[in-house]
Order: C-alpha cells, then structure tokens, then sequence
C-alpha cells in the first residue's frame, strides 16, 4: 500500500486549493488547451512568448488535485524560461513521474509529484498542462487530449 | 429472500481479495458486474467439452454447441419475455445493439424532416449512433429534458410537446447509469405508439436488475449488454420485434448471415441469422444464459428490492454522515447507483482515495458529458450496488468518504 | 521443434473425450480450432481476479484491467509486426474487421466508377461486405479469376488485365479455408500499390498458422479471428496502418470512441479508442494475447512446417488409398486444409458417417458458395489440420472414407 | 453410439442411388423450390394439381442421401393424394423424424426414415422435399429454406 500522502503532498493540496496563475492572461499571445477525455480534467493554457521566451503564463480550468497543482506548478516553473529550458523542465518531471526518480538537479517544489509515479492512472493528470503549455509556446494549436500522448 | 441468497458471494471469488491491504469492497457495477462460479465454469466447460463452429457442422462437436447456443437464444426469449426466441439477436453488448438498430433500420426508415427523440440522460452509446444517423439521413435530434435540480426525473410534462408526429424513433435509456432514475419505460413506450413513433429502450442497466417484460413494456427494441448482469463481456443482445427484423436490411454482411451468395448479389437470411454474420461469440453467449439462470435463481424482484434497499440507505446515510456531499437523483425508487459530488475534492481524487481503502468506486463524466454539463458538473463519484454488497459495503462507503473529506479539509 | 511441442495434446484438454464411443480426432480446424488450457486459464484468471471495466476506471481492478488490455494491443502489434499498437484495433473477428473496413472507409472514399477487386476464392464475409459497399456507393465488383481445374491457384496472369487504376481496393482472402491454398499476399499487394490501390487481407486462416509480417507483406489492412488461431470465439483485430485508421470515420457510435459529446454532436477519440465504441470484449481479448503467446512458444515457422506436412502426407494418402475421390487444391505448398469430393457420396452423409468413428469433418459450401459453383459442385467435405493433429489422425481419417466410400459402393 | 445402418437403411440408400420420379414433369401447374443453405442441398418439385388432387408428382434436385431418398420416397407417397391426405401423411412423417416413433398406422416404405431422429442435424434434409412439394400443392410460390422452419 502506497501512503495517500505521498501523493496527496502538503504541497500539492495547497496548490489545488489556491492555484497560482489561475486567470485569463490579457497579454498573451500563445492559447493552449488540454482536456482528459476519460474523466473530463479540462484545461488553457495562457502564453505570452517574447522571442523563444515564456515571458509570462497562466492557466484556468478544472480538474483533479494532482492536474490542477501541477498546472499551477508549471506556471511558476516555465515564467520567464526559453523554449528550450521549458522542454528540458518537463522531460525531467516527465521522467520523475513515470520513474520517480528526481533529477539530479534540483527539481525544487516539483518534486511534490514524485507521488504520482505510483499511480499510474494519474500520470496523464500531472502532465496534461505541461503539454498544453508546451504545445502553445512551440506554435502548435491542435488541443491536447490524453489520448494522443502516450503518458 | 428464497435459498440462492444464502452464500452468495461465495458464488464470487473476485469478491475475496484484498486490494491495497484491505478487503475489496466492489461499488463499480454500473460500469461491470462480477461473474459468478457458474458463468465461469460455463466458459471453461464449453471450452474443454464442446468447442465448435455453430450452425454448418453436423459433426458431434458442432452440433453440441449449436444446440447450446440456440437454446440460449431461447433462454433469453424467456428471460425478456418475448413472443419467440427469432426475436432475439445475439450481439457484442449495448452498444453494438443500438449501432445495429441506427444503421439497419435507421438509413432505410429516416429522412430529411424526421425527428429522432432522445432524452437528456442517455448514454453516449445511446446517443452517439444517433448522431451519425442524422447526419447521414438529414433527421434531425430531439431531446425530452430532464427537470431542473438534481432528482434527475424526465420531465414528462414536455412530452406531448416532444413527441409529435415528425418523431419515427424514441430511444431512452430505461435506468440511469448517472443518476439512478428509473424510468416510465413502459409510459414512454405507450406514448410513442400513439404518434406511431418505434421504440429502442437502453437496458443496459436495468435487464439484470429489475424484473424486465418486453411484452409488458410494449417496445419495439430493447438493448442489452452481458457483462452487466454476471455475464462475460464481449457479449449482449438485441429484442426486436419479430415483424421489424424480418423487413430490416442486413447490418454486417458476412458468412451465416445469407440464404445464397453468388458473386455480384446475395440472398439474406431471416432474422436473427441475417443479422449475426460471421462466426458468434458462442462460449460467451451460452455463458451469458448461464448468467440469466442464476439471475432468476436468486429473483429479479428480489434483486431489484436489494438494490433499491442499498441504495436507499447509502443515500440516507451519506446525506447524513458525510459533509459538503450533493447526491444525484432521486431519493427514493431508484436503482442501485448512486452519484455524488464532494465539495472541494475532484472525483479522481475521491476515486483514487478511496482505492487507498480498498473501495473500487468510478470517477468521471460516466459516459454522459451533456448530463453533466447541464447538472453543472465537469465529473462525479459514483458507488454502485449490486446483489453481492451489503450493509456493512455502506459502512466501509460512508467511513472512506469522511476520512477522503478530512484529508482535503484537513 | 522446440520442447513446447512436447505433449502438446494435454494442453488441449478437449482432445480427450471420446464421441460416440470412438476417440475424438477434431479435423475441422478450418472453421475452430480448440485452445490450450493456458488460454481458457487466461479467461478464468481474469474474471476470478481482475475483472473491471477499462479505460475509465481508476481504481485498482480496473487499472489491472485496463493494463491488461492495452498490453494485450501490444502483443498483438508485436505478434504481427505492427508499427505500433495503435495500428491494432479489437474486434468481434474477420467479419465485423472487414465490415469496419467497408463502412469506415468505403463509403468515405467510394464512389461511382470505382472498382472494388477480389478474387473468386472469396469466403462470404470478405464478399458480401463489398457488395453492400458497392451498393450504397455505386462502385463495382471485379474479381481476379482462379485458374481452371482443381488446384484452385489464382490466375495471376490475369492480375493486369483486372487490377486496373479504377481499383481503389483490393480485398483477398491469404488462405483458402476451401481449398488449402497460401497465396502471394506481399506480391499482390505490391502490384495493388502501383495502381494506388488499397489492400485488405483476410487473414482468418493465416493469422495462427504461418509467420505473418504485415509490413513485409505490405498491406493496409488486414483481418484476423482470434477463434481460429487457439483464442476465444468473438473476438479478433484489424490491423490497420495508423495514417489511414487515422483519416477514417469512425464505425460505431458510442462509449470510449469520443472525445467529446455534445447532444447534437461530437467529437472521435483518436484511433484506435475511435473503432472501439462500448465495452470491448476485455477478457477474449486478453486470452487472445495469451494464445499468441502460446503460438509463438511453438514457433510459427514450425506451425506451418507440421500443417503442411500433415496436409501433404493426407493428400497423397487419401488420393492413394481412398477410391473415388477428387481432392481440391494444390498437392504442394498448402496449408493444413484439404477438402475433397467423395464419388457418389454427399459430403453430409461423408460428415454424418465419419461422426460416427469419431472423426470430426466440415461438409458444405464453407461459405463459398459461387467458388463452389466455379467447381462445378455443392458442397465438398473437409478435413483440416492443426498443430496438435498428428500422423495417427490421418490414418483414422483414412480408414474411415475407405469405410465409407465402401458402405455406399456395397 | 447409433448404428449407421439404422440411419442409411437399404431403401434410402436404393431411392438414394436410383431415385424415382427424377425428372421434370412438362404437365405440371405448380413448381415448388426449397433449398437448405446450411450445406448447399437443394430441391425443385414439380406437381400436378387435379382439384385438390396431387395427380403427379416428381423432383429434381442434389442433396445428401436422406434429402434425395426422402424426395423420392415422396413422391411415391403423395401421388394421387388429396393436399389433405398429403398433409396428414407429412404430419406422420414429421413425427416419426424428429421422434422415431413410427405413426400406429402403417408408414409403409416411409418407415425407413425413421432412424433420422437420432441425428437431429439431418432432420431438415428429410423434411426439405415434403415441404416444398406441400408449399407448392397449397400454391405458395415462395421457396422452401430450411432455416425458415422450425424442423
Ligand atoms: C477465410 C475466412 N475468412 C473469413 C472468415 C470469417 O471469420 P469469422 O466467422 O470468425 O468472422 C472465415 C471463417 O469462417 C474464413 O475461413
Ligand atoms: C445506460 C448504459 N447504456 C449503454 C451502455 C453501453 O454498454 P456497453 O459498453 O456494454 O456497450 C452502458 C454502459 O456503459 C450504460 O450504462
């Protein structure tokens, strides 16, 4: 038996009860959106990209605790990265959630949803908004739906 | 309560488990049913006694297994109630039943102007076949609403203002799998008769739940899925009225399902061959009479009677024990689910939390994404009942969602 | 052989019996074949332990369920050399694969003036199909001849002439289940791509019994039963290659194959969740896995090797030691089919009388009817092989036409 | 285990080998067809009408030994029958194929059929020929398949 708080962390239910970034971003200039088919978890993803920078993102939706805290993790972790930066942020969360390891260099408040490795049903949950984010930054409209992404 | 209730879920060895450290209590029968010994003794006899093609063979073997699956055929007649075992055709489960319907006698029978009614509770089975038919024929959907809150009743004030003469098919689902409503199907169907509209009635949570008499209820068609009523998957059936198959065109072409090929056109068979080409899912339809005995074993009413006593109860108790829930449906005369939102916390994470406790419940949209948007909802938590769970389920239920409520309280 | 073949024929518990008071010698694989207990295992396995509904459950069943069946959409790729599982979609087997085929995307891509090819060795279902296509569409049948006489050999010289631009698909069964023949399945396709054809493989008879490449045989789509290759009855898949699963329509309407639902329309899940509406067929399709499993443990080079051996040594010693009879097919190269004609006697009474010495045959059109035709007969008698037959039932399969060609001679 | 020769006694294997009244009948009024689709067997029945007299009667057809023995048979048996006496005399027929009674008065030559009720898959062949000659005395044009009858 996996411990409930392993994955329910102090820091993923703060982030669920009080989402950071959760607004309409006036300034963006990227719109992403995500949905999970399965279970209804919905997301937008805001961007305001200056160059190959994410100057600023945000994010609104609904969802579970794990969705919508990693969502608002993700906001904190990409403002102000390039591209490039961003996609290296989510292959290490990426590999953390399917693997649990941590990266070696410090995934910081991230590492919250470590957790979520043992649940392989909710995978699709953490990464849902990091897609969503990524996919706006890089250009590419078409929504992301759970389905079409192998995690 | 006659005998076949004493030891039941011994009859269920799934039921003996212990999931995450604690014994599995299975509240997620709407979405499938667990099988009894005898269902699966009835794969496992026909597969190590009897296996063999259906209907061209007259060797032993071959003729065994056509004999069995005939007689299932039979068994199902009686077990709905229809005039004759040609009324029913064996299929891959609700689904694949209305798509039958839609497609064979749907694009022969609709037109541009025509009126498909449906109601706001259907599955997305049973909403999506209709869909694609009205776009291919030009029909146009209607949908009888249901009332506002959150009883989840028809509003069946707005029939005769739904159900006019445009209207060729009424579809419903009989019993919700969202809300638990259980529906005036045989009102609904006298109703539709008037106005010379047919009838298919979504059974796929009420056939082995309650006692069902197509006759009765006076439909045209009736859809059924195995595997919700202690069947194997892969399996269901399809009651249509022995006067509507026989004018209907073929669904699938393919061996079984002719009276003559030649290269450029071919002969049909009558009905149900016409309509089940190819080689059957035999093993799973003999086993699915063998799921219709031990149903009438035990009593449908006698099944209805529990699962209304569950569900009544987990209502009652939830209301009462578990802070900020909002249960869907009606109070009271309802089916054995029961769904409900709990304040501040998602579904999944009442789903995944109660897994923690070894209670398999189901979290989501249940196949009903325009309910839930009309209820306001993006998802629910849905425990339920069937015939195998008991009080101290409820007990197990109520206990979980607290210690869930707590913890994101907390 | 490796040691999987040893006692091979305990795996088969169904082999033991004895039918009208003769040891069972089950020579109608063509139509069934029977399954090793690891399969019927697989089945009690599921539903003793993990029966769930998949795909929209989290809880702990229906993960196991879930993980099940998508792992069993691996091995399936994996069993046919698929680029990915997503190219593999579960089904009720060839018929309902091919029917998807000709719904989903015939009638999207058809039209008037387009030619639907196939060949004269056609089984019904991958004929009849096309003929509803071609009826809805406007297209026409054409079909590649066989070559005159008894060794039923697709005449591919006429290949040219009938596989013409107007082609937009060509349907082809890969082995006769009537006449044992194994035809060139990568040359045709190749030769239907240069017109810009698309390819259908009926691979109901191959799938079990030969190595099979779909990439190196380079075809589009391609039809299997799970029930003829050691797997339950009512399931089977549809290979077909992403880029085209992708850009069709889907087949049925329903659970699972959506994305989103509206009350007046939706949206597909991406393939292959969009050709699987409703509750699959979840524990056939995990047994199939299994079965394949128990397939490649044998090896299927060496499959096909004992098939062909049997079919080989049958066909000389029947032409040899059994007076009267017209064996059809090729003497060389075939799979374990061999269907025969037994002067002055009615491949009925030819079943009817070998049931009696316990030796199981199919007589009739095999669901080839204009083949038969094309034959100049109404039905043969059919004997066919598989991997747990063995030299010892060729010999009952002889003396009991040498009997019965005797009994209606006397 | 059922003795074979209870199944093919000498006289179906005779009316199999030389069956009697093969031929098309040029006096006929009514023609009636019946085919079994199951194995291919099928069977075309030529009756002369006389009021409600079967004045000839004759077939042709291919099958296995019991259709082909059977539609002999019947045709010696229903000639010069009222529809009514035809009908009785199938009634007795039916019965004794699909229980192996033989009716109390005598079946004569028909007797011989009786041992089809121990191989329920063979019924339809010896019942194919009586009901497409019956059908067709009785002027109903459509043609027998077995698959529409309950026998
Ligand atoms: C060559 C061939 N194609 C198609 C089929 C149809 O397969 P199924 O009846 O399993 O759908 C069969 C078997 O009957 C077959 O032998
Ligand atoms: C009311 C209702 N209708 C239809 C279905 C579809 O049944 P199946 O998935 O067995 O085809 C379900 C179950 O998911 C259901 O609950």
């Amino acid at each position: 038996m996996h411990d409930l708080t392993e994955l329910y962390q102090s820091v993923i239910l703060d982030h669920n009860r009080r989402p950071r970034n959760y607004s309409v971003l006036p300034a963006a200039n990227r719109v992403g959106s995500g949905n999970n088919p399965m279970c209804g978890d919905q997301i937008t993803v805001y961007v305001k990209l200056e160059g190959d920078r994410i100057a600023d993102v945000s994010f609104q939706g609904s969802g579970c605790a794990i969705s919508q805290a990693s969502a608002s993790l993700m906001t904190l972790n990409l403002k102000g990265r390039t591209i490039a930066e961003a996609e290296a942020i989510y292959a290490g969360l990426h590999k953390m959630v399917t693997t649990g390891k941590v990266a070696e260099d410090d995934m910081s408040d991230l590492a919250a949803l470590a957790g979520v490795h043992q649940f392989p049903a909710r995978i699709k949950c953490a990464t849902l908004g990091w897609h969503a984010a990524l996919n706006a930054a890089k250009g590419d409209a078409t929504p992301v739906t759970t389905e079409r992404t192998s995690d | 309560m006659n005998a076949a209730w004493k030891n039941l879920r011994a009859d269920f060895p799934i039921l003996d488990q212990q999931v995450n450290g604690k014994p599995l209590v299975y509240l997620d029968n709407a979405a499938t049913t667990q099988k009894p010994s005898c269902v699966i003794d009835a794969l496992t006899h026909y597969y190590r006694r009897d296996n063999a093609n259906v209907h061209r063979g007259i060797h032993t073997l071959s003729m065994r297994a056509t004999d069995a699956y005939e007689k299932a055929r039979e068994r199902a007649a009686k077990f709905l109630n229809a005039a004759e075992p040609g009324e029913i055709v064996f299929t891959a489960g609700t689904t694949d039943s209305i798509n039958l319907v839609a497609n064979a006698w749907g694009d022969e029978n609709l037109k541009k102007g025509d009126v498909i009614l449906l109601t706001e509770m259907e599955h997305h089975s049973n909403m999506v076949p209709w869909q694609l038919l009205a776009r291919r024929t030009g029909a146009k959907l209607r949908y009888l609403p249901i009332v506002a809150g959150d009883t989840g009743l028809l509003d069946l004030a707005q029939l005769p203002k739904v159900l006019t003469p445009e209207v060729k098919i009424f579809a419903f689902i009989h019993v919700s799998n969202t809300l638990g409503v259980i529906n005036p199907a045989a009102e609904l169907c006298a109703a539709a008769k008037k106005v010379g509209a047919l009838t298919v009635v979504d059974a796929a949570q009420s056939t082995g739940h309650l006692p069902l008499d197509v006759r009765a209820m006076g439909c045209d068609f009736l859809a059924v899925s195995g595997h919700k009523m202690c069947g194997p998957t892969g399996v269901g059936l399809l009651y249509g009225r022995k006067a509507l198959l026989d004018a209907m065109p073929p669904y699938r072409g393919g061996g079984s399902m002719i009276s003559s090929v030649d290269y450029l056109e071919s002969k049909w068979a009558p009905a149900p061959a016409k309509f089940e080409a190819g080689t059957p899912n035999i093993a799973d339809v003999i086993a699915l009479a063998r799921a219709m005995d031990f149903l009438d074993d035990l009593g449908r009413e006698d099944i209805a009677a529990h699962d209304e006593k569950l569900a009544a109860l987990a209502y009652a108790r939830l209301q009462a024990e578990v802070p900020g829930i909002r249960i869907l449906g009606p109070a009271h005369h309802r089916s054995g689910v029961v769904s409900f939102d709990l304040k501040g916390v998602h579904a999944h994470d009442v789903v995944t939390m109660a897994d923690q406790e070894g209670v398999a419940l189901r979290g989501g949209h249940h196949c009903n994404q325009p309910l839930m948007k009309k209820l306001g909802l993006s998802s629910t938590s849905r425990a339920s009942f069937y015939l195998y769970n008991t009080e101290a389920d409820i007990d197990r239920l109520v206990s979980t969602l607290q210690k869930i409520s707590k913890f994101f309280a907390g």
